[in-house]
C-alpha cells in the first residue's frame, strides 16, 4: 500500500531508463559503419572462376535453373564433358529470393553467395546480371551502384 | 430524421456482429446517440500490417467490429501447387516472416510424415533449437510492438536489442536473418558452424537478465496493469469455440500446448513447462508469452548441451526427386502464434495436389470482434496486440 | 519614452529569440535523451552529433506541401495552429527569468498564465473539429475533455503555494520564498507535475494525439508549417509549464554563487528532463482511466491540500 | 544413386499397398456415429495414424454436434475447414474438416463430397470459428455453405471472378487478366 502510494512501480521503471541513459549505444551508424556479414550470409550470387585456369567452375548442367523457386536463372552451355562451359548465365536479382538453393545444389561449387547485399537501385536493369557481371569481384558491383 | 435513425439502429441491432447479437445495454447506455463509423487500417500505425477494422462506435465505445483481411494475399496455396515439395520451403518462410524457422518446421514435418522419413536425431535437435530461437524472436517482437501500441516506447528498443542477437545467430547458422530457409525435408541444410553453440549459450546466459529490463518497465507498472488487466477478456470455453490457439488460449487457462499434447520431433525428450495463466485478459496473455520466452530459452540451452556432445549427419537419405505416396496428412505444430498446421494432399506426383495451411493468426483473429465488444478504442489496440497476429500468416 | 519603448522591444526580441531557440533545441534534446535511454544515439547526421537537426527539420517542414483536406473548414483549419502557437508564445511575456529580466510584470501573472493556457486548448479542439477527419475529431474530443478537467487541477494545485506566497505576481511569489515552496507543498508539487503532464499532452497522458490509436489525433491531417506550429506550441508549453514550476515551487532565480538567470535555466531544465524521462519510460493511460485519476484521486487530494494548508496557516 | 532412389520409391509404394486392414470399430468416434446415425459414414480411412471419415452431406452438422457434445468424444476445437477440388471425380468438390479434442488430444478428419451445384450445411452453429474457414473455402474453392451467417469472399476482393484454388483456374490469373493489368499499368512498368 505504501509502496503503491509512493509509486514504487513507476520509480523502478524510471530507474531503468535512467541507467541506460549512460550506457553505450548499441546501434550502428549504417552507411558510415557497416557490419560484416557472417560467412554463410546469403547475399548476391556470384559465378566462381577457377583461379588457376581462369575458367568457370560451372558446367552448365542447369540444375540451379531447375531448382530455383522463383525461376530467375537461365543457363546456356557449350562443349561436352569436362570442356563444358556456360556461355550465357543470367540471374535476375529483381526476382531472386536469396534462398540459396542454387548454391546448395550445384555439384561443382560453381556458384557462391557473396556478402553483397546493397541491391537497392533506381535502375531495375542493373539487377539483371549477365555472365560477366556475375563473375566480377562483388566489390565492383558496389561502385556501379553508387554511380 | 429521428425515426430513420431509430430504424437504422434497429437494423444494426438485428444484424449484430458476425458472431452474435450486440449487448443492447452497452450499445446505448443512457443517452441516445448516433453511431460513428471509423475505418481502422489498412494503413494505421498499430494494426501490425494491413489489417482493416471497421469499428462502429458509441462515443469511444465499440459496438461492432468487422474485420477485413486479404490485403496481403499472395496466393501461397495456389503457388505451392505449381512447385515441387522442395521449392515450397521458401514459400513457407514468408508466412510468418517473424518466425520463419517455425514455419519451415511444420512444413517439413508434414512432408516427412507423409513420406515416413526418419530424421537423424542431431538434425532434430538443431531444428528444435532453431524453432525455439524463432519463438523467442517472435515473442520479443510481439512484446516490442505490443508495448509500443500501449505507449511504452522504450521496451521496443530493448526487445529489438535482444532480437538482434537471435537474428545474428540465425545469420551465422543459416545465412538468412529473417527468411532463413534452413530446414530441408529430411534434416537441415548445413550443420552448425564452429563457435555457434558458444554464442547460443552466451545468449541463454544473457537473455533472462534482459527480461528483467522489460519487467522493470512493464511487469508491475500501474499504467501497464490498468491498460491490460480485465481488458479483452475471453473465457476458455468461448476461446476454444472461436478457434483461439497457442499463447492466446493458454492465457485463458487452457493447458494445451501441442509440444506437450502431441509431441513431435524431440520435444518429449526435453524438459520445459507449459506456460498457463487463467486471467483470460491481455495481461494473462502477456504473462504467458513472457514465461514462454524464458522456457524456450531453457529448451535452447538443453539442445545446445546435447549438440555439443554429439556429432553426426544432419540430413536423412532422401531421394533428390521427392515423390510421396498417394495420401493426405495433417501435421499440426506449435508455432509461436498458435497452432500451425499443414494439410497436404498428395496424388503421388512431384507437386502437392493441395496444400492447405492452417495458420494460427487467421484463426485467432476470428475472436477479435468478440474480445473488443463493449471496450474502448484504445483497447482494440491492446486486443490486437495480445493475440499477436502477423498479416503474412492471416492472408497467406 | 522612446528609450522605454526601445528597451521593451529589445527585451521582447531577446526573450522570443531565446524562447524559440530553446523550443527548437528542445526537440533535439528530447530525441537525443530518449535515444540514449533506448540504447541508441538519436540524431547524428546533420552537423556534429546532429546539432543542426532542428534547423534541418524546420527547413524540411517549411518546404513541405501544404495539404488541406477537402472536408476541412478552411478558415478554422488555418487558424487553429496559429492560435495554438500564439497562445503558447504569449506566455513567455511574463516569465521572470531574473529579478529584473522579463518583458512585462503583471500583478496577476499566474492568472494570466492559466487563462491564456485555456485559450490555447481551443486551438487544439478547433483543429480536431475542422479537419473533417474522424481520427482528428476523436482527438479533439479527447483533448477537450482532458484539458478542461486538468486545468482545474493545475489551478487548484497552485492555490496552496499561492496562499503561502500571498500574491499572484510571479516576482513576488519568488521573493516570498525563503525556502523553496516544494518543502511546504510536496503534495501540490506532485499533483502539479501530473496535471502539467496532462495539460501539455505528454506521455502518459498524450491521449489527444495517441499515435497508436488515433494515428496522430487532432493533427492527423496537418502537414508542413501548420504541423510545425502545433509541434512548436507543444514544446513551448512544456517550457512554460517547467518555468511556472520553477517559479512557484523551486524559488525561481534564487540560488547561491551562480547568476540568477542561470539558476533559473538549471531548475527549469530539471523539469524538462523529467518530462522527457517520463515519456521514455511509461505506457499511455486509457482515456477513461485518465479522467478517473483526475476526478477521483487528484481532485480530493488537491482540495485536501488546500484545506490543510489553510488550517496550518491559521494555526501558525 | 538413381537406382537407389528408385528402390526407395518402390519400397514406399510396396508399403503403401501392404496397408494393413484396420479395425475401425476400435475408434470410439466410429462406434458412436454408427450407433446414432448408421447411414452417415460413407467411407473410412486410416492413413499415417489419422482417422478419416467421409460423411454424407446431410449428416455433417448432426455428426459434428455429436462429436462435440458426447462426453466421451468431446471434440471441442475446430482446427480447420478446407475445400479441395477434384475435377475428375463425379462429385468434384470436397470439404475437409479437421477437428481436435483438447481434453483427449486426438484429431479426426471428416470429409464431405459435393457435386458442383450442391450446398453443404454450415457448421457455424457448432463451432463459431467455422465462420471464417467456410468463407475462405467459399472464396478459394467455391463451396457454398447453407445457413452461413455471412457468406462473402474473405481474402479476395468482392468483385473477383472465379475461385482461384480450383484446378481449372490458371496460375497466372484468369485469361486476359495479365494483359489487362499490364495495359493499365504499362506507363509505369514499361521499364520492366
Amino acid at each position: 500500500m505504501i509502496a503503491k502510494a509512493l509509486m514504487k512501480d513507476l520509480l523502478i521503471g524510471l530507474r531503468r531508463t535512467f541507467y541506460y541513459c549512460f550506457t553505450k549505444p548499441i546501434t550502428v551508424q549504417y552507411p558510415k559503419e557497416k557490419l560484416t556479414p557472417f560467412p554463410r550470409f546469403r547475399g548476391f550470387i556470384r559465378l566462381v572462376k577457377d583461379e588457376e585456369t581462369g575458367r568457370y567452375k560451372c558446367i552448365a548442367c542447369g540444375q540451379c535453373a531447375r531448382v530455383c523457386p522463383s525461376q530467375c536463372i537461365t543457363v546456356k552451355g557449350e562443349g561436352k564433358g569436362k570442356e563444358r562451359q556456360p556461355v550465357e548465365f543470367n540471374i535476375d536479382f529483381s526476382r531472386c529470393i536469396y534462398c540459396g538453393f542454387c548454391v546448395e545444389i550445384c555439384p561443382v561449387g560453381g556458384l557462391e553467395n557473396s556478402s553483397f547485399y546493397e541491391g537497392a537501385t533506381y535502375d531495375i536493369d542493373w539487377l539483371k546480371f549477365d555472365i560477366d557481371k556475375l563473375s566480377e569481384d562483388y566489390k565492383k558491383w558496389e561502385r556501379t551502384f553508387k554511380k | 430524421m429521428a425515426v430513420k435513425e431509430e430504424q437504422q439502429f434497429k437494423e444494426l441491432m438485428a444484424k449484430g456482429t458476425s458472431l452474435g447479437k450486440v449487448d443492447e445495454d452497452i450499445m446505448r447506455e443512457t443517452i441516445r446517440t448516433q453511431d460513428y463509423w471509423i475505418n481502422m487500417g489498412p494503413q494505421h500505425p498499430s494494426t501490425h500490417g494491413v489489417l482493416r477494422l471497421i469499428l462502429s462506435l458509441q462515443g469511444e465505445r465499440i459496438v461492432d467490429t468487422e474485420v477485413v483481411i486479404g490485403y496481403l494475399h499472395r496466393g501461397t496455396e495456389k503457388l505451392a501447387e505449381a512447385r515441387t515439395y522442395h521449392q515450397i520451403i521458401p514459400l513457407t518462410d514468408r508466412l510468418d516472416y517473424l518466425a520463419s524457422p517455425a514455419m519451415n518446421f511444420g512444413y517439413v514435418l508434414a512432408v516427412e510424415k507423409l513420406m515416413e522419413i526418419e530424421v537423424p536425431e542431431r538434425a532434430e535437435y538443431i531444428r528444435v533449437m532453431m524453432a525455439e530461437l524463432a519463438r523467442i524472436s517472435s515473442h520479443l517482437l510481439w512484446l516490442a510492438t505490443h508495448a509500443l501500441d500501449i505507449g511504452a516506447m522504450t521496451v521496443f528498443l530493448y526487445c529489438f536489442r535482444e532480437r538482434e542477437m537471435v537474428l545474428d545467430l540465425f545469420e551465422m547458422a543459416t545465412g538468412g536473418r529473417l527468411i532463413t530457409s534452413y530446414y530441408r525435408i529430411g534434416g537441415v541444410a548445413h550443420d552448425l558452424p564452429d563457435g555457434f553453440l558458444d554464442k547460443v549459450k552466451e545468449f541463454c546466459e544473457i537473455f533472462p537478465k534482459r527480461v528483467q529490463d522489460y519487467d522493470d518497465l512493464l511487469y508491475a507498472n500501474r499504467i501497464w496493469l490498468s491498460r491490460t488487466v480485465n481488458v479483452a477478456k475471453i473465457s476458455a470455453e468461448k476461446g476454444l469455440a472461436l478457434g483461439l490457439s497457442g499463447p492466446s488460449i493458454r492465457g485463458s487457462g487452457v493447458n494445451w500446448d501441442l509440444r506437450r499434447a502431441n509431441p513431435y520431433s524431440v520435444y518429449d525428450k526435453l524438459d520445459f513447462e507449459v506456460a498457463v495463466f487463467d486471467g483470460c485478459d491481455v495481461y494473462a496473455r502477456y504473462l504467458v508469452r513472457r514465461k514462454e520466452m524464458l522456457e524456450s530459452c531453457k529448451i535452447v540451452k538443453q539442445c545446445a548441451e546435447y549438440l555439443e556432445k554429439t556429432s553426426g549427419p544432419v540430413m536423412a537419405k532422401v531421394p533428390k526427386v521427392l515423390k510421396p505416396p498417394v495420401g493426405e496428412v495433417y501435421m499440426a505444430t506449435e508455432a509461436p502464434k498458435g497452432e500451425l498446421a499443414y494439410y497436404i494432399v498428395s496424388d503421388g506426383s512431384q507437386r502437392p495436389y493441395r496444400l492447405k495451411i492452417r495458420t494460427p493468426s487467421f484463426a485467432n483473429l476470428i475472436a477479435l470482434p468478440e474480445m473488443v465488444k463493449g471496450h474502448l478504442v484504445a483497447d482494440v489496440i491492446a486486443a490486437i496486440g495480445s493475440i499477436d497476429i502477423v498479416l503474412g500468416e492471416v492472408d497467406r | 519614452m522612446w528609450h522605454d519603448l526601445g528597451l521593451a522591444l529589445l527585451r521582447i526580441v531577446i526573450v522570443f529569440a531565446v524562447a524559440l531557440f530553446f523550443v527548437a533545441y528542445l526537440t533535439y534534446l528530447e530525441r537525443k535523451i530518449i535515444g540514449h535511454m533506448q540504447v541508441r544515439m538519436g540524431p547524428m547526421r546533420v552537423g556534429p552529433h546532429g546539432l543542426l537537426q532542428p534547423i534541418a527539420d524546420g527547413l524540411k517542414l517549411f518546404f513541405k506541401e501544404d495539404i488541406v483536406p477537402t472536408e476541412a473548414y478552411r478558415l478554422t483549419f488555418y487558424f487553429a495552429p496559429i492560435l495554438c502557437l500564439v497562445c503558447a508564445l504569449v506566455l513567455f511575456a511574463i516569465i521572470p527569468v531574473d529579478k529584473n529580466f522579463m518583458i512585462t510584470r503583471l500583478n496577476i501573472g499566474l492568472l494570466y498564465v492559466l487563462s491564456i493556457a485555456s485559450v490555447g486548448v481551443m486551438g487544439i479542439i478547433l483543429a480536431g473539429w475542422s479537419s473533417g477527419s474522424k481520427y482528428s475529431l476523436l482527438g479533439g474530443l479527447r483533448s477537450a475533455a482532458q484539458m478542461f478537467s486538468y486545468e482545474i487541477f493545475l489551478g487548484f494545485s497552485l492555490i496552496g503555494p499561492l496562499m503561502i506566497a500571498g500574491s499572484l505576481d510571479l516576482v513576488k511569489i519568488v521573493e516570498a520564498q525563503k525556502v523553496p515552496l516544494i518543502v511546504y507543498q510536496p503534495v501540490a508539487f506532485v499533483i502539479y507535475l501530473i496535471a502539467a503532464l496532462g495539460e501539455i499532452n505528454r506521455v502518459p497522458f498524450d491521449l489527444p494525439e495517441a499515435e497508436s490509436e488515433l494515428v496522430a489525433g487532432f493533427h492527423t491531417e496537418y502537414s508542413g508549417m501548420k504541423f510545425a506550429y502545433f509541434f512548436l506550441a507543444e514544446y513551448a508549453n512544456m517550457l512554460i509549464v517547467s518555468a511556472i514550476a520553477t517559479i512557484v515551487f523551486l524559488a525561481g532565480w534564487k540560488g547561491p554563487v551562480l547568476p540568477g538567470w542561470l539558476w533559473f535555466l538549471i531548475k527549469m531544465s530539471i523539469f524538462v528532463f523529467f518530462f522527457i524521462w517520463v515519456r521514455a519510460t511509461f505506457p499511455r493511460y486509457r482515456y477513461d482511466q485518465f479522467m478517473g485519476i483526475g476526478w477521483k484521486i487528484m481532485l480530493p487530494l488537491v482540495l485536501a491540500n488546500i484545506v490543510v494548508t489553510g488550517i496550518v496557516m491559521m494555526l501558525v | 544413386m538413381a537406382e537407389n532412389e528408385k528402390k526407395v520409391v518402390q519400397k514406399k509404394e510396396q508399403q503403401q499397398e501392404e496397408k494393413p486392414k484396420v479395425d475401425f470399430n476400435k475408434f470410439p468416434e466410429v462406434r458412436k456415429i454408427k450407433e446414432k446415425f448408421p447411414e452417415a459414414i460413407e467411407e473410412m480411412d486410416y492413413f499415417r495414424e489419422e482417422l478419416t471419415l467421409r460423411i454424407k452431406k446431410d449428416y455433417i452438422v448432426k455428426v459434428c454436434e455429436l462429436l462435440r457434445d458426447d462426453p466421451e468424444l468431446s471434440y471441442n476445437y475446430l482446427e480447420d475447414i478446407c475445400g479441395v477440388h477434384y475435377p475428375k471425380r463425379e462429385k468434384p468438390l470436397e470439404v475437409v474438416y479437421h477437428i481436435y479434442s483438447v481434453s483427449r488430444r486426438t484429431r479426426i478428419r471428416l470429409k464431405v463430397s459435393l457435386a458442383e451445384n450442391e450446398e453443404v450445411e454450415s457448421v457455424c452453429s457448432v463451432w463459431p470459428s467455422a465462420n471464417w474457414f467456410e468463407r475462405e473455402a467459399y472464396d478459394m474453392v467455391g463451396i457454398r455453405f447453407a445457413n452461413h451467417p455471412d457468406l462473402r469472399r474473405i481474402l479476395l476482393p468482392e468483385d473477383w471472378e472465379g475461385h482461384p484454388l480450383r484446378k481449372d483456374y490458371p496460375l497466372e490469373g484468369p485469361p486476359g487478366y495479365r494483359e489487362k493489368w499490364l495495359r493499365e499499368h504499362l506507363p509505369y512498368y514499361n521499364k520492366l
